[in-house]
C-alpha cells in the first residue's frame, strides 16, 4: 500500500480518432508520471470518429479492470452509464479535453478554450487594432474547436464591437477545404486583417492560400503541427496557442491515480456518509502556451519523441 | 489428307458435376460449310467456346494444320485466324456499330489514333450485303434481329480461315438468312472453312457440305449431306424419329372472337392496326426484321411506347395502362430478347419458371413454397424436355436452347388467356420445337389464344391456321389456310421498296 | 456417371431432403461463419477477457444497431440500388427526435415524427431515381450531404443533450430484460424477420427479380418502379429507427454521428454476399458481414494493438477475408 | 412522315460535317457547361469579386490537382471500375515522399518512389480484381483502410513539416510561369492530353470497349482484364503524381489529408456523365462536374453564406445539377 503501484497495476488511457498527434504528448505526460510512481500504462480507444466503437473499446478496457482510466468521452451523454458502472467496478475515471458532467468521474482536466479565445482576440486587437475586418475558420460538431470559435466571436462584440466579422467557414481540419475557403475569403474582403483558426489542419491550408494571394492578413490559431511551426518561424503566421498537452497527461495520470489512491487522504467532508470518492477534483485548467517565432524550436514534436516509445 | 484445317480428337470438358463433351472428334475441311446439329444442351456451343478459346478443354487435343495447339484466349484464337458469331449476342451497347464491327480490327491494329470515319466507311460496306444499318447509331439503339446482323458482319469482317457460325440465323427472316448463306458460300468458294450450327435443317440441306451431330456431349456421325435425308439427322438427333414435325391443324374453325384489336397506333412503330383473333386459332404475324412485329405485340400488351387505340378480349373493351393490367386480363407476352428480357440469368431454373406470378407458389400469407415452387418448374420443364442440372442452378448454366425453355415455360406457368410468343423457338431443337408446336396447339383447342410471331417461314407455314404479314408498321395482308405459303408471304412482307433494297 | 439428364429421367430428391450437414456447406454464408469462427478460437487463446459475457456483451452491443442499417443496405442493394446517406440519415433521425424532444413534444412522438422524416427522405430519393431517373450512387450522395447539413442547423454544430429522457424511453436503448440488452433483441428480432421475409415472401422476391434483371422483371409484370422505391424508402426508414435507437442509448444526439458509417455497412453487405450489381444477398450474410468488421475493431481493441497498425491490419484482415470466402465458394460450386 | 422506315431513308451525315453549334448542342458536356455557364453569370451579380483575375485564379487552383484525380477516376469508371482508395492513396504518397525526404533523399527521388509505390498499389489492386476476382469496390475500400493506417505508420498520426523542400521543387506547387500557376498548367497538359487520347486513341478504346460489354471486348480479342488493370493501376498513378503536386504546394505532409474525397471525386466524374456501370463517360465532363462542385464551394464562400446552410445548400445544387443535366440529356436525344 502507499502511493506506490503494486505490481501490474495498470492505468489507461482511452481516446477517439486515437491516431491523432494531438494525443502523443499526453500520453508522454501520463506516461511520465505512471513512471514515477512504478504504474503500469496502455493507450488505448478507437482509430475511428465513432462513438460506437469508443464505447466498445471502453467497455473492454472496464473487462480488465485496470485501476483507472484516463478517458476522453467523444461525447458526454453516452458515456455516462458506462463510467458509472466503470467506478461501481472499482476502475476510477478521469476525463479530459472533454467532458462527462453528469456522470460520476472524480475529475476533468482541460485547457480552458475561453481563455485561449480571449487571448487570441485581445492579441488580434493588439496586432490590427479594434476596429478592423476579421475571419474564423471552423470545425462545427467538435466541442472544443467550436468554443474557441464562438467564445472568441462573442468576447469581441462584448468587447470590440467595431470588429466586423467578414467570414465564417466550416474546414473541419481538412487543410484543402480551408485553403479554398481563405482564398474565397480573402478574395471577398480585401481589407481583411485577422483569422482565427482553432486548429492546425486548417490553418496549413489558409497560409498556403494567404501566401498564394499575396495576401499580409494577420493568421493565428491553435494547436500545432511542424509546417504551422515553420511558417510561425517564417512570420506566415503570427502565432498559434497551444494547450499544454504534456501538462494534460501529467496531472491527469496525478488525478485518477489520487483518486485510486482516496484511503490516504482523510478529509474534512461528509464522503464517509455519502460513499463518494473524497478525492474529487472538478476542474482542472492545464494551461496554454503561446508559440511565436522566438520559442518555435521548442515545439517540435517529431524533435521530442525522438528515442521516446509513443505507445 | 492436307486439306483438314482443324481437327478435334476426344475432347472432354464438363461443368462441375455436368459433362459437356465426352470425348468428341470432329474435323474440318479447308472451304466446307460444316454444319454441325444437336439437340438442345448436346455441346455443340460448348465445343465452339473451345475451339475459339473461350473454355479450356479437361482432355483432348485440338490440331490446326496438323500441328497441335493450345488456345489459350479468343485473343489467340483470332491470331490463329479462327471467328466466332456467337448465339447469345455479345456486344458493346455503348459504343457505335461501326465500332464493334471492328472492334478486333481495332485490337489488333498497330495505329495509335482512331479513324471513325474509315471505320463508319467500311462498316457500310461491309453492311451493303447485309442489311442497311447506319453504321454511327449505337448498338443500344437496335432491336435484337439487328444486333444479330452486326454480329453476323462483325465475323464477316475478321481476316480468318475458320468461322464459326452458332445459330445466327435464329432471329433472322427468310431474306437475311439467304443472304447470309450467299456470302458465305463465298467465303468457302475463297477457301475458308466454316462451322455452321443451326436447328433449321433446311437451312443445313440447302446450303452446307456435311452434317455433323451430336448427342449428350457425344460425336454420334459426321455424313455428306448429299447422301442423308433430314430425316436421317432428326433420327441420330434424338434417337427417334419424329414423323409428324407439325401437329394438325384447326378443323372447324370457330366464329367465337377472342381478341379484337381496333385502329392501335404507336407514333414511332405502327398504324392503324386492327386484327382479330378467333377461338381455338393459331394467329401468325409475319415480316421483315425492324417490320414493326414485336412492336405491335409489345403495344397491345402495353409493355412499350404510346399507344392509342382500342384491344377487346372476349366481347369486353379493356381499360389497359400497363403491362400490368395485360397480365391481370391474361395476356402475356413472351420475349424474343431472352438474355435481355426474358430470364433472369443469375436466378434459380424454379424462381424464372415462377417468376409470372410468384403467388401461385406461395400458400397463407404469401410465403412462397420451395416445393411448390420446384413442383411447378419441374412438371413443366418434363413438358417441355428441359435438360439441366439442378432445378436450383442458375439459369447462365443452361445452353441457349434450354434457356429459351425456361422462358416458355416461364409463360405456361400462369394458364392465360392469351399468348403472344415473340419467335418463341429461337435456338430450340427440332424435337422440342415439335413438342412446343404440340403444346401450343393443344392450348388453342383449350381456348387460349395463341399469335406466334416467327422469322422463320416453315414454322409459321407449319403451325398457324392464319399468317398476318406486317411491312414498315402496317398490315400489309392477311393469308389462310392453303394461301399461306412462303411466296405469298414473301410478297406481302416486302414488295418494291423493301425487296429493291434487298437485292 | 452423366449428371445432364433430362428431367423426365432425373429422379434428385427435393432439397428438403439433403442432410443438414451438406445443407450448411452448400451455404452462401458457410464460408463467413468459418472465417469468424476461426477468429473467434484465435481470439479465445489470445485473450483471457474475450469468451467473457460482458465482452460479449460489449462486442454485440458494437454492432447491433449498425445491424438495422446493413438489412436495409442489402435489401436495397438486391434491388439494384444503393445508398451512400445512411450515416448522415441515422444522425438527422437522432437529432431531429432530440430537437422535438427538448421543444417539449413527448419522446415517443418525437420518435416517430423522425422516423417519419427518415422514410419520407427515403421516398424523396425513390422519387429521384425511379421518376426523375438518376443513379442511386448520385442522388443518396447528394441527400448524405443535405442531411448532414440539416444536422448541423437543427443542433448549431453541438451534440443536444437528452439527459432528460423518461426512463421508459431510455429503456429501448439501455434496458435489459433479463441477461439481455434491450437492443440486442430488437436487433435480433428484426434481423429474423427480414431473413425470413427475404427469403420466403413473393413480396421480396420480387426484389430479388428486379435487381437480377430489371427489363425482364418489368416484362414478368412486376411493377420494378415501385420496388425500388419501396426498398430505397425501406432502407431510410430503418435509419430512422436505428436513430432513435441510438438516442435512447446514448441519452444525447450528435450531428456527427455516423461519418463514412455508409462504406463500412455496404461493405458489411457485400462481405455477406451482397451484389454491388443487384440480384443477390441474404440478411444473414449481411449480418455476419457486420459481426466480422466489429470483431476484428474490438480484438484490435481488446489486445491493445498499437493505432498505428491497427488499420493496416484491419484492411488486410477485410482483404483476406473476402479472398477466402470468393474461393471457399468457388470451390463449393 | 414514318419514322420506322429501314434506316437507308435516313441521310444522317458523318458527325464531323455537322456545324459547329449544332455539335455543341449535341454534346453530352453541353448541359453542363449551360449550368456553369448560368452560376457564373448569377455569382457576377451577386459577387463583385467574382469576376477577378484573383478569385479565378483562386478557384481554380482550388479544384487543379483534384482534377488528376477525376481523370484517373473517369478512366477507371469508364472500363467498368470504381476507386475509394483515392484519397488515402494521395495521402500516402505526400506521405511516403515527405518521409523519404526527411530521411535524406532526394525530393525528386523521393516524389518519384512515391509515385512508383502508388503505381504499386494500383497494380495491387487490379490483381485482386482481375486475378482473384473481387470487386473494385470491396477492394479499394480495403486499400483505403490499409492506405490511411500506413499514413499512419510513417507519421506516427503527425503531419510532416517539409518546410526545407528545395525552393525548385515547391515551384511545382507554388510557382507561377507568367500570370500562371505551374499547377494549373499541369493540370491542363494532363486534362488535354487524356481527354484527347481517351477519344482518339485505339489503345484508350479499348477501354470503353471492357465497360461496355466486358464479354464482347473479350471476345473481340481484347484483353480485358489487361485494360482493367491498367485503368486500375493508372488511377492510383495519377493519386501519387497529385499527391506530390499537393506535397509542393502544402509543404507539408498531412497523414489525414484527404478523407471523403473519393465521394467527391466520383460524385464529379458521375456528373461529367461516367456512368457507374461502366462504357460511357468523357474527360471534360468530368472536368466539367469538378469544376461545377468546386465552383458552389467557393461561391458559397465567396458570399460567405452561413455554415449551417451550406450543405444543404451544396447538396441541394448537386442535385438540381444533375436533374437539370439529365433532362437536357434527355431532350437531346
Ligand atoms: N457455364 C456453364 N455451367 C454449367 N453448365 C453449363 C455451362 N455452359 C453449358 N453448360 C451445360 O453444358 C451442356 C452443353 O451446353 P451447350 O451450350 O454446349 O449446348 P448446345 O448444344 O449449344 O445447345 P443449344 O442448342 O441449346 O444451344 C448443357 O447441359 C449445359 O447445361
Ligand atoms: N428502342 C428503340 N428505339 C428506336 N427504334 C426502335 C427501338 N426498338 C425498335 N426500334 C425500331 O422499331 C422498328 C420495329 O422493330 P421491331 O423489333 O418491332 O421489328 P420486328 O418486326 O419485330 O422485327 P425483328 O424483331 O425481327 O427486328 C424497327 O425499325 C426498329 O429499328
Ligand atoms: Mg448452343
Ligand atoms: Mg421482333
Amino acid at each position: 500500500e502507499g502511493i506506490m503501484c503494486e505490481p501490474g497495476e495498470t492505468y489507461v488511457m482511452n481516446v477517439m480518432v486515437s491516431g491523432h498527434p494531438y494525443w502523443v504528448p499526453v500520453y508522454q505526460g501520463f506516461k511520465q508520471a505512471a513512471e514515477a510512481f512504478g504504474c503500469e500504462t496502455v493507450f488505448s480507444g478507437t482509430p475511428d470518429y465513432d462513438i460506437t466503437k469508443q464505447i466498445a473499446s471502453f467497455e473492454q478496457d472496464m473487462i480488465k479492470t485496470p485501476a483507472g482510466i484516463l478517458l476522453h468521452p467523444m461525447q458526454s451523454d453516452p458515456f455516462i452509464e458506462p463510467i458509472n458502472r466503470a467506478i461501481a467496478n472499482g476502475t476510477e475515471i478521469v476525463t479530459f479535453a472533454a467532458d462527462s458532467p453528469n456522470s460520476n468521474r472524480s475529475g476533468y482536466i482541460t485547457s480552458d478554450n475561453r481563455a485561449e479565445a480571449k487571448f487570441a482576440a485581445e492579441e488580434i486587437v493588439a496586432q490590427v487594432g479594434d476596429s478592423a475586418e476579421y475571419a474564423v475558420l471552423e470545425n462545427p460538431g467538435q466541442s472544443n474547436h467550436d468554443l474557441r470559435v464562438t467564445a472568441l466571436i462573442e468576447y469581441m462584440e462584448a468587447n470590440y464591437p467595431d470588429m466586423k466579422l467578414v467570414g465564417r467557414q466550416a474546414t473541419n481540419q481538412d487543410s484543402n477545404a480551408a485553403y479554398k475557403a481563405t482564398a474565397s475569403i480573402i478574395q471577398a474582403n480585401p481589407n481583411l486583417a485577422a483569422m482565427w483558426i482553432p486548429e492546425a489542419g486548417s490553418a496549413e491550408g489558409a497560409v498556403a492560400a494567404k501566401l498564394e494571394a499575396g495576401s499580409d492578413v494577420l493568421i493565428m490559431h491553435a494547436d500545432v503541427t511542424p509546417t504551422t511551426l515553420e511558417h510561425i518561424k517564417a512570420g506566415n503566421i503570427h502565432m498559434s496557442l497551444n494547450p499544454n498537452q504534456g501538462v494534460q497527461g501529467f496531472m491527469g495520470f496525478m488525478a485518477v491515480h489520487l483518486a485510486n489512491r482516496s484511503e490516504i487522504f482523510d478529509p474534512f467532508n461528509d464522503w464517509k456518509t455519502s460513499g463518494f470518492n473524497p478525492v474529487q477534483i472538478p476542474f482542472m485548467d492545464n494551461g496554454f502556451a503561446v508559440i511565436t517565432k522566438e520559442n518555435a524550436d521548442s515545439f517540435d514534436l517529431n524533435v521530442y519523441m525522438e528515442g521516446r516509445d509513443p505507445a | 489428307m492436307q486439306n483438314i484445317v482443324l481437327e478435334i480428337s476426344d475432347l472432354s470438358k464438363s461443368f462441375g458435376p455436368v459433362k459437356a463433351l465426352r470425348g468428341i472428334n470432329f474435323e474440318l475441311r479447308k472451304g466446307e460449310i460444316h454444319a454441325v446439329a444437336g439437340e438442345n444442351g448436346a455441346g455443340k456451343s460448348t465445343l465452339m467456346n473451345v475451339i475459339d478459346g473461350i473454355l479450356q478443354p479437361d482432355s483432348g487435343e485440338i490440331r490446326l494444320d496438323g500441328k497441335p495447339v493450345t488456345i489459350t484466349s479468343p485473343t489467340m484464337a483470332q491470331r490463329l485466324g479462327i471467328g466466332f458469331v456467337h448465339q447469345e449476342i455479345a456486344l458493346c451497347p455503348d459504343v457505335s456499330v461501326a465500332e464493334n464491327i471492328f472492334m478486333a480490327t481495332t485490337n489488333t491494329s498497330r495505329a495509335w489514333f482512331m479513324d471513325y470515319r474509315k471505320l463508319e466507311h467500311d462498316a457500310r460496306a461491309a453492311f451493303r450485303q447485309l442489311s442497311d444499318i447506319d453504321p454511327s447509331t449505337l448498338v443500344r439503339d437496335l432491336s435484337i434481329s439487328h444486333q444479330q446482323l452486326v454480329e453476323i458482319a462483325k465475323a464477316l469482317t475478321l481476316d480468318c480461315r475458320i468461322l464459326i457460325l452458332d445459330e445466327p440465323t435464329a432471329a433472322l427472316t427468310e431474306n437475311e438468312a439467304q443472304t447470309l448463306f450467299r456470302i458465305m458460300r463465298d467465303l468457302a468458294d475463297r477457301g475458308i472453312s466454316i462451322i455452321y450450327i443451326s436447328h433449321r435443317m433446311v437451312e443445313i440441306f440447302d446450303n452446307c457440305d456435311r452434317v455433323s451431330v451430336f448427342r449428350d456431349g457425344q460425336h454420334i456421325t459426321t455424313r455428306n449431306v448429299a447422301e442423308i435425308e433430314p430425316s436421317d439427322v432428326v433420327n441420330a438427333m434424338v434417337g427417334r424419329v419424329i414423323d409428324n414435325l407439325y401437329p394438325a391443324k384447326q378443323t372447324t374453325p370457330s366464329e367465337e372472337t377472342l381478341l379484337e384489336v381496333r385502329d392501335l397506333s404507336e407514333a414511332r412503330r405502327f398504324r392503324n392496326v386492327s386484327f382479330t383473333l378467333k377461338k381455338g386459332e393459331i394467329l401468325g404475324i409475319a415480316g421483315l426484321i425492324g417490320a414493326g412485329r414485336s412492336e405491335l405485340a409489345k403495344g397491345v400488351c402495353r409493355l412499350e411506347g404510346d399507344v392509342t387505340g382500342e384491344v377487346w378480349l372476349k366481347g369486353k373493351r379493356l381499360n389497359l395502362r400497363s403491362y400490368q393490367d395485360s397480365i391481370a386480363h391474361g395476356m402475356v407476352y413472351l420475349s424474343e430478347d431472352r438474355k435481355g428480357d426474358g430470364v433472369f440469368l443469375d436466378l434459380s431454373i424454379a424462381a424464372n419458371v415462377s417468376a409470372l406470378k410468384v403467388e401461385q407458389v406461395a400458400g397463407r400469407l404469401g410465403l412462397i413454397s420451395t416445393v411448390a415452387e420446384h413442383r411447378q418448374s419441374d412438371a413443366l420443364g418434363r413438358k417441355l424436355n428441359l435438360k439441366c442440372g439442378a432445378l436450383t442452378d442458375p439459369v447462365m448454366s443452361l445452353s441457349g436452347g434450354n434457356q429459351q425453355k425456361v422462358a416458355i415455360a416461364k409463360m405456361l406457368s400462369v394458364n392465360p388467356e392469351l399468348i403472344f410468343l415473340d419467335e418463341p423457338t429461337r435456338g430450340v431443337d427440332v424435337g422440342a420445337k415439335s413438342e412446343i408446336h404440340q403444346i401450343l396447339r393443344d392450348l388453342a383447342e383449350a381456348g387460349v389464344g395463341i399469335v406466334v410471331i416467327s422469322s422463320e417461314l416453315p414454322e409459321l407455314i407449319g403451325v398457324c391456321d392464319r399468317v398476318l404479314v406486317m411491312r414498315e408498321g402496317r398490315i400489309s395482308g392477311e393469308v389462310t389456310g392453303d394461301e399461306i405459303t412462303e411466296e405469298n408471304i414473301m410478297r406481302l412482307a416486302s414488295v418494291l421498296d423493301a425487296s429493291a433494297t434487298l437485292a | 456417371m452423366d449428371n445432364t439428364t433430362t428431367l423426365a429421367a432425373q429422379d434428385r430428391p427435393p432439397t428438403a431432403n439433403v442432410p443438414v450437414l451438406k445443407r450448411f456447406l452448400q451455404m452462401r454464408e458457410t464460408g463467413l461463419v468459418l472465417i469468424i469462427l476461426a477468429l473467434f478460437i484465435i481470439m479465445s487463446f489470445a485473450s483471457p477477457y474475450f469468451l467473457t459475457w460482458a465482452n460479449m456483451r460489449a462486442m454485440s452491443m458494437a454492432f447491433a444497431v449498425d445491424g438495422l442499417l446493413v438489412i436495409g443496405m442489402t435489401i436495397l442493394l438486391i434491388s439494384g440500388g444503393i445508398d451512400l446517406s445512411v450515416g448522415s440519415v441515422t444522425a438527422l433521425a437522432m437529432v431531429v427526435a432530440g430537437w422535438l424532444f427538448l421543444g417539449g413534444v413527448n419522446p415517443w412522438i418525437a420518435s416517430a415524427m423522425a422516423i417519419a422524416m427518415c422514410t419520407g427522405i427515403g421516398a424523396f430519393m425513390g422519387f429521384f431515381v425511379t421518376r426523375v431517373g438518376l443513379h442511386h450512387f448520385i442522388v443518396s450522395l447528394a441527400v448524405m450531404v443535405i442531411a448532414r447539413g440539416a444536422c448541423l442547423l437543427f443542433t448549431g454544430g453541438r451534440p443536444l443533450g437528452l439527459y432528460t429522457l423518461p426512463p421508459e424511453f431510455k429503456f429501448i436503448g439501455q434496458g435489459s430484460i433479463g441477461p439481455f440488452p434491450v437492443v440486442i433483441i430488437i436487433f435480433l428480432v428484426f434481423v429474423i424477420a427480414f431473413d425470413f421475409m427475404l427469403r420466403r415472401t413473393t413480396m421480396f422476391r420480387k426484389v430479388f427479380y428486379t435487381g437480377s434483371n430489371e427489363k425482364a422483371a418489368a416484362y414478368s409484370g412486376i411493377r420494378t418502379k415501385k420496388v425500388i422505391f419501396l426498398t430505397t424508402t425501406l432502407c431510410s426508414a430503418l435509419c430512422g429507427i436505428a436513430g432513435i435507437i441510438y438516442m435512447a442509448r446514448f441519452g444525447s444526439a450528435q450531428p456527427t454521428f455516423g461519418l463514412g458509417l455508409e462504406l463500412t455497412i455496404i461493405a458489411a453487405a457485400v462481405i455477406g454476399g451482397a451484389s454491388l450489381n443487384g440480384g443477390s444477398g441474404s440478411i444473414l450474410g449481411a449480418i455476419l458481414g457486420v459481426i466480422l468488421l466489429s470483431l476484428v475493431s474490438s480484438s484490435l481493441a481488446l489486445l491493445d494493438v498499437s493505432v498505428y497498425w491497427q488499420d493496416i491490419i484491419r484492411g488486410t484482415i477485410l482483404l483476406a477475408a473476402v479472398t477466402i470466402d470468393h474461393y471457399l465458394n468457388k470451390r463449393r460450386r
